[in-house]
């Protein structure tokens, strides 16, 4: 089967939308797929990585535990723009897993490079 | 009034138009609005500026679902489900700004 | 104190009928109580019974209908919202029930206050 | 019947999403219970009231011609924030029916005046 | 041209179905081809039969059903996302079909260009 | 890459967003973004910012659809639903900023 480049675009807080959940579900999807998979957070999408996620007071199922996951689907190539981490007080270290933090150039510059750009 | 806020200040302009039009009483942040709330955001400034007008609250459930209780800025006051029901009944009345 | 509530978005996509079921629970845990909880726009969709979530998640229509059951509230759907979104009797979920807007008008004019959950 | 003071606050451009449209059928309905009713145009929410909209390449139905007939129902307190239209470029003119311009000030002094706010 | 098309949001509440679908029509009549319109988070709720818009609007299921007919277009209604919000087969309309993810990422390698309608 | 945005740019920040991160390519304003494509509006100088890197395009039967079809600032170029198949064939991939 043809290999593409699948970037998934993560812009929303988790558990204010369902989006960062359901784009969770394709991402595994597309690896099961053999497809070269990207994830980027921007803006909000940021939070989705954000250590220490307790969702039992909003009775919702918590999801931070997928992203620790990925690493064993081979899903490691994960991208977060500085800009988006600054503009929120946050830093690398507050983030739940490995990622490479790039500037919005390079980020934009990465976004070009893609087959398909999916964006939840 | 009660004005409550459910949106990432940096996802909407309602914060914004809060502090355009809000007069007095107190602002509750729930959902993702809970986020201006937090130390070294860009919304702190403008939500010290709301401060200065009204009394601001932030909803501790969705605040610790965001993993950022441990970061509220000085002067917010984290309610939980219960203290939420109580801002709303010691106001005249409430508004969501949606 | 009475206390109408509006909501405006569907189950799971938007926060809006979480917060509203927490305020609910708090508020009759409050001795408050809930005049009538209005589903309006995409709201209509948290009464279909045909809702199947995952196991491992919180089941948003079946706990409304539960703590409407419980409480003895008043469940409404707006008819032509509903009928827009293919709400209708045949999926329609327990103690729901479908009228029209001026039910919401009604809880506004009679609650104490009116809160409003959406996007 | 009790009346009491409801206020309608329309914050979103019309036509994207369906809330200018259901509001506008809740506020004929409250008209209808003999309330004292006012709306808000705040935000994109002042687009609702421009004057020629043209739904037809968009295949949806115009609403516009509602905000017309309002005036019919004794719905006559209509107010517009004119900080919301200046960033838009808008003026008074542009708006289909009367309305009262509001500065943000005077429009948040009367939105504490209500018994009931519904934002849509 | 081989397009896939992406809507993740329902009918009605947001214009994303709307476009899509005068997207696909245009594309059409332009001679490309629409290998798969995908429904998925609250898109799914695009595909349920019992919707009844006022007859001063338009259909928007029922459009998405004929356009299916007329050009043999492959409308897929994500399973998990339609289960959590009520579409299941006693309430699909004509010409959609539910599947799974893997539909949509099958769309997104075979065709030309993927195009997504959200909010 | 052509860039899709649907959001009314003060409404949202993804213009904001694709101002920092896009690169070269066009953009198409649809839905209720093609506001920012209007004389006078608080978003033009961004649209402008944005033009000295890429084209853009606004779809004219949503600028139609809210009433601005004759405020199209200068450098804008509308395009109807045949256009918007065009520009999505004539670039090797796309983006909807959501």
């Amino acid at each position: 089967m043809t290999t593409k480049k699948f970037m998934f675009v993560n812009r929303k807080a988790p558990y204010g939308s369902i989006y960062a959940l359901e784009s969770l579900e394709v991402v595994l999807i597309t690896a099961a797929f053999d497809q070269d998979v990207s994830l980027a957070f921007v803006d909000d999408g940021v939070y989705q990585l954000k250590k220490g996620c307790q969702t039992k007071a909003i009775e919702t199922k918590n999801f931070s535990p997928t992203y620790r996951a990925l690493d064993g689907y081979d899903i490691e190539k994960l991208y977060v723009e500085k800009e988006s981490l600054e503009a929120r007080g946050l830093t690398e270290d507050d983030l739940l897993v490995d990622v490479t933090v790039l500037d919005s150039q390079s980020m934009g510059a990465l976004m070009e490079e893609q087959d398909v750009v999916l964006s939840f | 009034m009660l004005h409550i806020i459910n949106k990432s200040p940096l996802d909407r302009p309602t914060l914004d138009s809060l502090l355009r039009m809000g007069q007095s009483g107190a602002v509750l942040l729930i959902e993702d609005a809970v986020l201006a709330a937090t130390q070294g955001h860009a919304a702190a400034e403008k939500l010290r500026a709301l401060m200065t007008k009204m009394q601001v609250f932030a909803l501790a459930p969705d605040l610790e679902a965001r993993g950022v209780s441990d970061r509220l800025i000085d002067g917010v006051t984290g309610v939980d489900y219960g203290g939420f029901v109580d801002l709303v009944a010691e106001h005249p009345n409430c508004q969501s700004w949606l | 104190m009475k206390f109408g509530i509006l909501v405006n978005e569907g189950p799971y996509q938007h926060q809006a009928s979480d917060s509203a079921y927490l305020f609910c629970r708090a508020a009759l845990a409050r001795g408050h109580e809930i005049h009538r909880v209005f589903f309006y726009h995409d709201g209509v969709n948290n009464a279909t019974k045909l809702t199947e979530p995952p196991q491992d998640d919180r089941n948003i229509v079946s706990r409304w209908s539960k703590l409407a059951e419980e409480h003895d509230i008043d469940l409404v759907v707006c008819v032509a919202a509903a009928l827009r979104r293919g709400i209708k009797d045949e999926n329609l979920a327990p103690n729901f029930r479908i009228s029209g807007l001026g039910q919401l008008v009604e809880t506004g004019i009679q609650a104490d206050r009116l809160v409003t959950f959406g996007d």
